[in-house]
């Protein structure tokens, strides 16, 4: 089993979300971030003072497959979450040890 | 024009291409019929709907001493000024900016914070002048009051708007109600109106359009005035201006990227209903203020007020609990606004029984529009058609039904008490009011559109208002 | 019953036990009382506390001619009309919205909102007649009055409540006093009652306890007003009434799911604090506007309003302080509310420094209930019993210890002036309250419970009513 | 003293130096001058800048017999001090309170409450006495009128400050001024000053500076008063004097823990504009309220206050437009306080053409200030002393251009009407009114800087002033 | 070393810790995170327009542990955080390379 | 590659952000966080009910690096976040499998 932890832009979100309903996903773990990159903040101004916050809102989604899936998956995001601009984001691969399903007690890929 | 690129629109269209052929005629023939109502003398029979003189006089029979400037009334003049500016600021402001996504509550808000500044500008200089000014032709008022000139602060005004306040008063009062009418368009344009554009249609907008009806239908020697139209509080200058040229404005600037896609959830409903409570408040000012004094006929305009609205509040939300299952906090609050704008023009001719009707009505149809909408396809982002623009529409007809010389003898009767003719002439003020400000916005949006453009780009418009048009975010974490 | 498998309750059961066998024969003696002081001329000697003649009046002693409409108390009465409907909304609202968890804001702030929209059609309907229509055996008032029937826009009323405003005026006045009793009593079962049975609670509570105990005690010939009890603008009429009954519902619905385990932190104290501010500037509205225009009294009822709510803020602020090791600031903004409370019944009578003491008793008072609260174990959940039923009862008993003629010739002198028996006419009258209010809203809970169920599921409470009984949302990201 | 050790500041240091030995001739030569004033006969020419006849009065010729009591009046005064109340809660209370960090939000809203509930007692106890009372040598109002002793409920005034309303009437109205001005000077320490202290410093500072600054103003027999000061509704008493003393407390107390480094965002502007919109509604009541009586004054007062604000917000939106790039909702509705603050002093003696004026004028300078300050490196967090000081001072210096007596007649001309010593008197009065808030605020801060310490330690003001001080968070997920 | 990540209901997070504490884990982090599963979400509705959002709320409990305890974490996570009905979530559990207490400078298992 | 996540004080966040900046670390992924662990909660009191919240609020800092610049990471986020005072936080070290940049489609440590 593979965790795909994928950095995007928030709007993208449900483009990604139904690509992946498409390819046979139907379970993911979407969490509000804040990403710091080459995208530049927005600048912000409050009388007298002005910000420029560096960090800009990002959504991170974790989707737990099979190891066979991986490149499917991988593709699906890439081709949907991207929009030439900076700032599209990442996608991190890792190893998963193991998977449980709290209601079911099912472990391995069927927990999925 | 972008508006007939709409295939799914045609239908509304053409609506509103009939509405224009029978409105031309209207208006000339209202215009007509008004020309020999002024040739009557008009102390015996002229209808003096909005400027009915305190209720708490006679009847004018025998010619009077004029009537004093009066504490009591000018208190409440004053109290009801202030009243209604809390309905733009922070009523309106709250209730819309609630409605809108987070990202654009700020631009959302300073809309109608910005318009209380611009408008209150306008009026004291030249809109109170074009408005309530000298007759010219029933169409218009003059100059002669720019700048406030001759508009005295210690004197009421001559031409009988307010018999026992100052005519600063009078004025004040009356900048209050061009403030929130312009406000009110900006629920159609909501979330994609550049601001700079929107800052000058609402200048154009209040001079072209809002000037001039309320002169038609309140100024002395409008012609809609003159017809006897009922229009106590502004149900035809008020909303059915806003509500329709809201209409316009949805059509002519599209829909917001995602619409119908995107989860465009109210960011904030509490601010909603704060913001509805703020209006429902203000309106006492707005209304039962519309009586000029603090007597009867004040009284009862605040007690149907408070009736009708409340009418509309639980007859939304029950037929959205029949409809959809569940009885909502928005629909409540959307209720309320809607019975408020309905009675508007009947708050001063109708009693307490006919204001439940009125309210119910306005609750059921309002939500009718709303449901309809999201057929029609059309992107009034926040209703400002479907409550202002078809609650008024009501209210002003439903004043030709329900209007009773028993409440305010300076009205009319209504078909319900006897005078059927007092309908056709709410439908002509109707009619007219619906072509000047379809047809009005329409030119000024299309100019706007070809000087400056009127929407934000697809991208500010992803990032949304708030840090788009002015650099600020509503809600910081730090 | 559920209440009395609580064990921990049995205590408090018993306490309200006897105040029944107290309460019996006390409204018995008090009918009894009541009979022989109208059998006295009335216009010599019998007590017309709340309808206290404008107090500039000299205390009438020659038969004058009847007062005429004024327009600077018609404004005042119209402005104080308004100032009481924005203590419900947005006031109470927003005080009780941000008390409770997020997941239960709208539930809650919805509950004032159409209660106000409930009870303001209930109130034209028949509830204004039930309470001040012609009295029938001093105990409620005739249906006469059904849906205003002679209830004139341009006429003060003939029973003489309010000789100088139209009647529609007081009555509007007195449809606000309604709407916030009602509001009231949902800070105590908030976060787990059903929407529908809800409504039908209310309506049933509005019709069977509050208008009768107004007509009690406000009403021309009701029994509480004959025995000479003094309330100003509420204390037993409001603040016991929805305090007691809140109490009974905390006793019969139980506690909320978690209670005790559960954080159930306030959600947003900001609006609590909003809400809390805008309670205080309505309730000018709500005790000087009982004096019923815009005189003397109406300024004391103001003055001292201000002055015991600022002491009684103060004053639970210290206590917490003292007790806890930190002033909070919701201890402030409750302090203010017991404040205004409890100098309701008696703003029309006591002096500013009487009105400090009032509220330093209602700081300290009403903070101990809310500890005690907490050791006794069962769920008012925004302390509704603890502000509005401790805060009115102390209230209604300091007006017997404060109360002064030389603040008000209508009303009477307290224990600290001489007149040691106005505090029993007060306790009579608070007994009485509290056993209408306790039992009656045990009764219409039952009938409630029997025929529809009172609390949602524990799925729905668990959900948080926002999505459970209104499919909404507070505050949505998107 | 920390003031001194800042390098950056000296510049500003010397100014304040230089307007110190400006100040003390000025102050006696002031005093001087006003005792002059005093000896000629009070009825001719004493000038009563505040305590104007209600406008409608003709310019009093022949000794009248005293006016009386006025329900229409007094329904204004009263429904004016309602207004005034919500200035401070909700409206300053939220208005400051979106501006801080979320953990301080509840601490930055509580300042302003419990001042309203500690000015209240102390008002009634002795801050009206000292204020308004018997004169003592020009200078205090003396402790004969301590807890309200012979300040009437059923006469007016004997001193003549508001002839047809209850003395008490205006005793509550002034209240009300006094608690904003305290409550306006906890902008400058915001975020960093320990509860406690900030309580004894509030009770002080209400007591030795705005109690005699109130009565030099508008106490008969106050110096500046008789100077011939015009100050309609609080330039000087209540915006310099807040002002000013903000900046001695910005200096004092030394800038937040990170400013200029971190991240110091305004948590909720929508709180603010919500603020800012109350702020601008509860003015009516203390501009046009200052009249005292609902007539002509009242009115004009009224006109010019909306159309300053309206214009100073535009003012700043359009500076900081040109200047930065966008227009901001945080610059136009700080705009509309500076617009506020700047028509006080001068509502009741300007036209409305002259209020577009002012308004302007305010709008630039305070956005001036704003930026200005942050090149200075004090750390007034809200800019207290940015509109407050700044618009205060150039209001009361603009009343000395734009005052005419075709306004009121019982003000002055200013230059532009032929006066240009009108000018001069309102230097005088605001140099006083700089020296006295000045350097009697550094005495006070240093008093209790040494006896309990001003800021709270390095770690609370880490975790905020909610968790710290009070205990409670302002917002609660569950 | 092992990382475990829970998936959860929110209204479960008070029960899970405090049976965790008990079975010795002291230190925990939780997130607020949305997830996307078989358990459908609220129907939400504001006048004219329906919504189904369909991501709910979840908690996400990241604990961190020496190796021997994963059985009777994930054994104790289960049982308390069971409910039974669709939407209980999930268990996955990772491989650590090395943890560093940034107080001390403790590594490894030292430093939980 | 590997992924440090630390778990710090949420106002360490801008001094360890410009740390990693100085020693050429452009990007990073932050998440508003609770922990549990040795540091106690504030205390809060609303009218009659006192709570201590067990959670406080914590930043997670996430940094996918190469391999070398491991120890570099660590040693700068220790330095930077810590206090000394209890509460400080965690750092851990886990074994990446893969990154790709969405924008360009780049894999491996190009993509950071
Ligand atoms: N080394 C990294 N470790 C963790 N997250 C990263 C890293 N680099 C970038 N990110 C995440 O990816 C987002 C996009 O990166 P950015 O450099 O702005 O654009 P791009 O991915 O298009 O090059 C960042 O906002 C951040 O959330
Ligand atoms: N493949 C997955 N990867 C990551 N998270 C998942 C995955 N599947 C489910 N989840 C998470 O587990 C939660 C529960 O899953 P769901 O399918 O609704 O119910 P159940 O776990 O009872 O089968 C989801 O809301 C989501 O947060
Ligand atoms: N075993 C763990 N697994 C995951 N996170 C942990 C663990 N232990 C501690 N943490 C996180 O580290 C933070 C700090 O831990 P704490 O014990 O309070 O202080 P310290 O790190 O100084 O010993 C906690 O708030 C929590 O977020």
């Amino acid at each position: 089993m593979k965790k795909i932890e994928a950095i995007i832009k928030p709007f993208k979100l449900e483009e990604v979300k139904d690509a992946l309903t498409e390819v046979g996903i139907y379970g993911m773990t979407v969490t509000e971030v804040r990403g710091y990159g080459r995208q530049k903040g927005q600048k912000e101004s409050y009388r007298g003072a002005e910000y420029t916050v560096e960090f800009v809102p990002k959504t991170k989604i974790e989707v737990v497959i099979a190891d066979n899936l991986v490149e499917k998956v991988v593709e699906t995001i890439l081709r949907t979450a991207k929009t030439g601009s900076i700032g599209d984001g990442k996608i991190f691969v890792t190893v998963l040890g193991d998977a449980v399903r709290i209601r079911t007690g099912e472990t391995g890929e069927r927990a999925l | 024009m972008r508006v007939f690129q709409r295939f799914r629109l045609i239908p509304y269209v053409l609506v509103m291409l009939s509405m224009i052929t029978l409105a031309i005629p209207a208006v000339i023939g209202g215009l007509a019929l008004a020309q020999t109502a002024t040739e009557t003398p008009p102390a015996a029979t002229a209808p003096a709907p909005a400027a009915a003189p305190p209720a708490g006089a006679p009847p004018a029979a025998a010619p009077a001493p004029p009537p004093k400037l009066d504490t009591g009334d000018t208190a409440w003049v004053l109290t009801s000024a202030a009243l209604v500016l809390a309905m733009t600021a922070p009523g309106l402001a709250l209730f819309y900016g609630g409605m809108v996504r987070e990202k654009n509550a700020l631009g959302t808000i300073m809309q109608s914070f910005i318009i209380l500044c611009l408008i209150s500008v306008q009026w004291v200089l030249w809109g109170y002048s074009l408005s309530f000014g000298p007759d010219h032709g029933n169409i218009i008022g003059g100059l002669e009051w720019f700048g406030l000139n001759d508009v005295a602060m210690d004197k009421a005004d001559t031409a009988g708007y307010a018999p026992t306040v100052p005519h600063q008063a009078f004025m004040i009062f009356q900048a209050m109600f061009a403030v929130i009418t312009v406000a009110l368009i900006t629920g159609a344009f909501a979330e994609r109106m550049k601001f700079s554009s929107f800052l000058v249609f609402s200048l154009l907008w209040a001079t072209f359009i809002y000037d001039p009806l309320a002169h038609w239908v309140w100024g002395v020697g409008g012609w809609i005035r003159n017809l006897g139209a009922l229009d106590f509080a502004g149900g035809t200058v008020v909303h059915i201006s806003s509500g329709v040229s809201a209409l316009a404005c949805a059509l002519v600037l599209g829909k917001r990227r995602g619409y119908g896609k995107e989860h465009m959830a109210p960011h904030n409903l509490p601010m909603t209903v704060l913001g509805a409570s703020m209006l429902w408040f203000g309106w006492f000012g707005f209304n039962a203020g519309s009586a000029l004094g603090a007597g009867p006929l004040a009284t009862s305009a605040f007690v149907v007020t408070n009736t009708a609205t409340a009418a509309a509040a639980l007859a939304w939300m029950v037929a959205e609990w029949i409809y959809r299952g569940k009885p909502t906090v928005l629909g409540a609050a959307s209720g309320a606004v809607a019975g408020l704008v309905a009675i508007t023009p009947a708050s001063g001719f109708v009693g307490p029984m006919s204001s439940i009707a009125i309210g119910v009505g306005a609750g059921v149809f309002c939500y009718t529009a709303v449901i309809v909408k999201s057929r029609l396809g059309y992107d009034d982002s926040l209703d400002a058609f479907g409550v202002h623009g078809i609650g008024g529409t009501w209210g002003a007809l439903a004043t030709g039904l329900f209007a009773s010389k028993a409440i305010n003898s300076a009205g009319a009767d209504g078909l319900f008490f006897g005078n059927p003719g007092q309908v056709w002439i709410q439908f002509l003020a109707v009619l007219a009011s619906w072509a000047l400000a379809f047809f009005g916005t329409l030119v000024i949006l299309k100019i706007v559109d070809w000087t400056m453009g009127l929407r934000v780009s697809d991208e500010e418009e992803q990032i949304g208002l708030d840090l788009s048009q002015h650099e600020e975010r509503a809600y910081s974490k730090n």
